[in-house]
């Protein structure tokens, strides 16, 4: 496969290098505080109104109806021009193509363009205390009620929750154990969020409680007891392709290189080699690209590309600090060094991911 | 894995053919027996013209077209001077007749196969001369691979000089030995999951224990972000682009250390039985240990990589 | 697990009051809300003063002595400049008087915990100078460490030379950082094992599973192989033996390694919670990060290592 | 503690260093060819002669009653000095210290003298073809006759045993699964060996099948159903100091770091690690050994050593053949990198050893 593009896909590239270099902000405060979440919210906007907070998104909901290329194309541009981190993201990259595939007209209408336009941030609502890895453990429920649910019980380690709009997520509506589970979305207006405190001392977390909240029926995305197949869609995207494009990581090895520059020669070499494999996830990810629009699914194989960006993610920061010391956090790689310990831990743990690429790829016995 | 997307129908289907004549004449119980197995036929296919130009017999193909076909003779083990028959000596020699050739490249000090040569090239000093067999002295040298045995070449005559460009042959040369290396991994990597899943210990079968799980997954990771970069190489190669260079020395080091990776990976989960002569699992971890230190060592490709990203301009984008 | 036989008694029962100390006046819950807990009573133990002559109202011990104390102060993961006034300040600053010390070594950027020092020594061009805290502005800077946070050190006076030995302190700073961070590793060890055998998953407590069972036996060998590093550096320290600089590389190198990956770990298995402020073992994780670069990041160590090993004369035997 | 050696003990190293110096063959043909299994026979007992093969033993067998230090000692002195691996050390590191500690006192003066000298070479079988890391479900058995016992059954993987005297192994004389088993030694005269090649193609290991060989009850070590513990008290000591003593690796990574003088700082890098934690291995076994002489047992422990030194074996061996590249062999590198390939396997695999050590050390449930 080349990695040519073709004349309408370097214009694009072109258009977004073009405007990012004169709308890229200096430098917003943390998402995770009320100022920077404002700041952030403020970006989305602006990425919007120049139709570039969705590219690959239908033009109805607010996007360029681009191809998986082009957004890959986007997503480098973003990245290497050094724009800030999407305070969207759980939306439009989880809930996003999980609405475009399982929800009605009517949902796709109603959300999506708020979603776009950062109007709505949503927040995942899957972990509770007992079932982080174990998804199937949830015991949070939504009971019926006439003409929607009740929803009971104690969500944790919800993402962006703190001062996000909205959440979705599993919630129990009988007893089997993956069968049973629905997917709700619900405004987090009437919901009890008490945020939690990350390393870094600021809110990335939240715990949703709910008691008897009341969501009606237009707020459950597919049929009850769905939820499993469609969050299993959803995370599959959030450990593939979505969720993590390659253009964050060809940023920070870039960025790297350059730190790396006169540095001893085995620093030097670790930053070399994470260049290479930042590249090897870039073309990986363009085969990707081409198998799914060739008509191939991405399963299982998403747990591949998830081992091996947060692992090399993990790398990346770790050499940062070797090379910088105690200037890390000043130079601005504190933040991107915390983030990157949660990529074993987040949307599946490495061991779960694992298990997968041995079970289901590689066809080992459970 | 994904990784088909990446290559043409008509590069595909020139690897299974070459997977097929493969199966039925280089199946394992001829290495143990063989020195060519499977030639004759690959010949009959034009594999070892494939990148000469038609007007010289050949099938005029680019690199890039025959990485998945090079990737299945890492996967059956194939003996033989695969690479530089069909690769180095197409870019050193034009290919006009069909000669068998063995290589000595710059930085080793053997030259593999060089007993079923026609031809020995040797590159020194950025100079390739070609010698025809019967006039050089070929010693044995202990190499780890038996089905891939080293050779001091002692030359008693000036040789002929070659006039084409070394480092694009030698460059072609690596990536061809980074695709088998690939094939090699793939082999290394479904031969134990098989076992895994029939092996039995402690009551079970020993693939379904966390730890020969996770172990497998990450050689199969290893591998599978090791082929994008051998495919990215040849696309270069073939292009001659700026970076030929430095993604040859890319793909060369990952499909390296994805084989060594997934050899170890093999011999663990097969314990003592995969040390032995029992099994044929011996021929593969070999090839694995010895391709990766030919057309350069992984570390001397690291070191390249090295300067060429971090002590030169490494842009990305277009 | 065995490395007790590597100390004497005292040395061990000093390392015991440490711990007792620090049990009673550092548990866990002052890390949040005290900025120098158990400091006092650690005082009272002399063991600011525990390097200091003993002419001079010290304890005269030398630094392999306190190893094992040290490592305790870092398992209760023990706020403040405990390595600049414990170690560093006696070797420069002989310990006449009881002071708190806060250090900028060459190669850093910022003094730690500079906020609580009545001196802060910069040492610049190989050549130490100590300025009173009053004469010195302090500007904070972003640290990985809340309970170790760092300072930009602008001196507006010439402050006063120091004599003594400035590579030995440092070498010592290093060695006392190292064993503190055995200690961290060795807390993040045991906190973790504890947490896996109590969290249940799938049914059955995660500790069960052979993928946590394994990660934390590799942490468990990093750090009991990292341990003998330290005792031999401060050894050799205390005696100036050729290779006192090397080992101390070595243990410094080996035990930021260690805690790391203990570190790593321990995140890994406690999952998302090990990363939120529900736990207190964010505090441990931190300090193994900012000790990691504490008197020399281990990239500066290993560069050392090579040097007096590949390039310098490394004989091993007596 | 000091690595300050007492007078004694620096007397010793003179000693056998001097000795060393001048009686060191030059090169030995491998072990596992009849010629070369006669010559490593020879250089044992010339090591006899001197009273240098088990200088840890108890003079009346053939030792000096060294302590455990002057054993490190001399193990350093014997790889410094280039000496050939020794062909008697499954029955002098395996076999021996379980006769001392079980044995009667007319097995130990019966066997070890000729374990000491060379004259009889011990092979171990332990493994089965369906019991390689699951020893307790062996089934080779050992019936009851008058005055002794008759073998039945099939070993597999007996290292040495293609030119060994004689074996020791694990019978079961009973139903359950641990406590059913017996330790047996026995002349492999009567025994039907094949050999199996290795890698290199040479028998560094054999197949026993037993027939109905008859062996005396004087040749069970313990009691009949004692085996399991025995051969743990054998397996531990494997694992631990007597197998793998720091020597070996000590003189492998300081060959490694004169290859890698001038070469790439990146290589020079590994090549500095590698001496460093071969240093760590011997400082550690200079404090077990003083644990040891304090009275403490080395039980799970050794468990931690046998991580340790298997994948440094492992990367030392990786990194010669990256200095040497197709040179390797000619360098004499190659034999080491097979060996120590099985490193990781033999012994207990590490799988094993990281169980033991989760479970027995760090306390983590089974």
């Amino acid at each position: 496969m080349d990695l040519d593009f073709s004349p309408a896909e370097r214009d694009f590239r072109a258009e977004v290098r073009e405007w990012l270099s004169t709308h890229v902000p200096d430098h917003l405060p943390s998402m995770d505080t009320p100022e920077g979440f404002a700041a952030h919210r403020a970006w989305e906007a602006e990425l919007a109104a120049a139709r570039l907070s969705v590219v690959s998104w239908p033009e109805e909901y607010g996007g360029r109806g681009a191809s998986l290329v082009e957004w890959l194309i986007f997503e480098e541009e973003y990245w290497a021009a050094g724009a800030p981190a999407r305070v969207t993201q759980n939306g439009i990259f989880l809930l996003g193509p999980s609405l475009m595939r399982f929800g009605t007209g009517e949902q796709r209408r109603r959300w999506l363009p708020g979603m776009a336009s950062g109007e709505q941030v949503w927040a995942q609502a899957w972990s509770e205390p007992e079932a982080g890895s174990d998804l199937a453990a949830l015991t949070s429920r939504a009971e019926p009620v006439p003409g929607g649910w009740r929803l009971y019980g104690h969500k944790t380690w919800s993402s962006r929750a703190a001062y996000a709009t909205h959440g979705f997520g599993l919630f129990r509506t009988s007893g089997e154990r993956h069968r049973g589970l629905t997917y709700v979305l619900f405004p987090l207006s009437d919901v009890a969020v008490r945020p939690i405190a990350q390393l870094d001392g600021l809110p990335g977390f939240a715990e949703l409680h709910f008691d008897g909240v009341y969501v009606p029926g237009s707020l459950v995305l597919g049929r009850p007891g769905d939820g499993w197949r469609i969050a299993m869609a959803t995370t599959s995207s959030e450990r593939g392709l979505t969720l993590r494009s390659p253009g964050r990581f060809l940023a920070t090895a870039d960025r790297l290189v350059a730190l790396a520059a006169g540095a001893d020669p085995a620093l030097a070499d670790r930053a070399a080699r994470c260049w290479v494999e930042a590249e090897a996830y870039r073309l990986h990810t363009y085969a990707t690209a081409r198998g799914i629009a060739a008509g191939e699914e991405i399963g299982a194989e998403a747990s591949l590309g998830k081992l091996f960006w947060s692992e090399l993610d993990l790398r990346m920061h770790a050499l940062a600090l070797d090379l910088l010391g105690d200037r890390a956090g000043v130079e601005g790689w504190l933040d991107g060094f915390l983030f990157a310990q949660a990529g074993p831990i987040y949307a599946g743990t490495n061991e779960i991911q694992r298990t997968i690429v041995a079970e289901r790829l590689l066809g080992l016995p459970r | 894995m994904m990784m088909d997307a990446a290559f043409s129908a008509d590069q595909l289907a020139l690897a299974a053919n070459v997977r097929d004549v493969l199966r039925a004449h280089c199946p394992p119980a001829a290495l143990r027996s063989e020195r060519r197995p499977g030639w004759k036929q690959l010949a009959g296919l034009g594999f070892f013209q494939v990148l000469s130009p038609e007007e010289d017999g050949g099938l005029g193909l680019r690199l890039i077209d025959v990485v998945p076909a090079l990737e299945e003779t890492g996967r059956a083990c194939l003996p033989g001077p695969v690479v530089e028959t069909a690769v180095v000596g197409a870019y050193l020699l034009g290919g006009a007749e069909p000669v068998t050739v063995a290589v000595l490249p710059p930085g080793q000090a053997y030259a593999a196969d060089a007993d079923l040569a026609d031809l020995v090239v040797v590159v020194r000093d950025g100079a390739a001369r070609s010698f025809p067999a019967a006039s050089v002295r070929l010693s044995p040298r202990p190499g780890p691979d038996p089905c891939r045995p080293l050779f001091e070449v002692t030359t008693e005559t000036p040789g002929e000089p070659l006039g084409a460009d070394v480092g694009a042959a030698l460059r072609a040369g690596a990536v061809a030995t980074a695709a088998q290396l690939v094939g090699v991994a793939r082999h290394l990597l479904s031969t134990t999951v098989a076992y895994a899943g029939a092996r039995t210990q402690f009551g079970a079968p020993i693939g379904s224990f966390q730890a020969v799980k996770h172990q497998l997954a990450d050689a199969a990771v290893a591998v599978e972000f090791a082929a994008p970069l051998v495919w990215r190489a040849a696309v270069t190669a073939d292009k001659a682009l700026a970076g030929a260079d430095r993604d040859a020395s890319a793909a060369k080091a990952a499909a390296g250390e994805a084989a060594t990776l997934a050899a170890r990976t093999a011999l663990q989960v097969h314990g003592a039985i995969g040390y032995t002569d029992e099994l044929d699992l011996r021929f593969w971890l070999a090839r694995a240990w010895s391709l990766s230190s030919a057309y350069g060592t992984t570390a001397h490709h690291r070191e390249r990589l090295r300067a060429a990203i971090v002590d030169g301009s490494p842009r990305r984008y277009p």
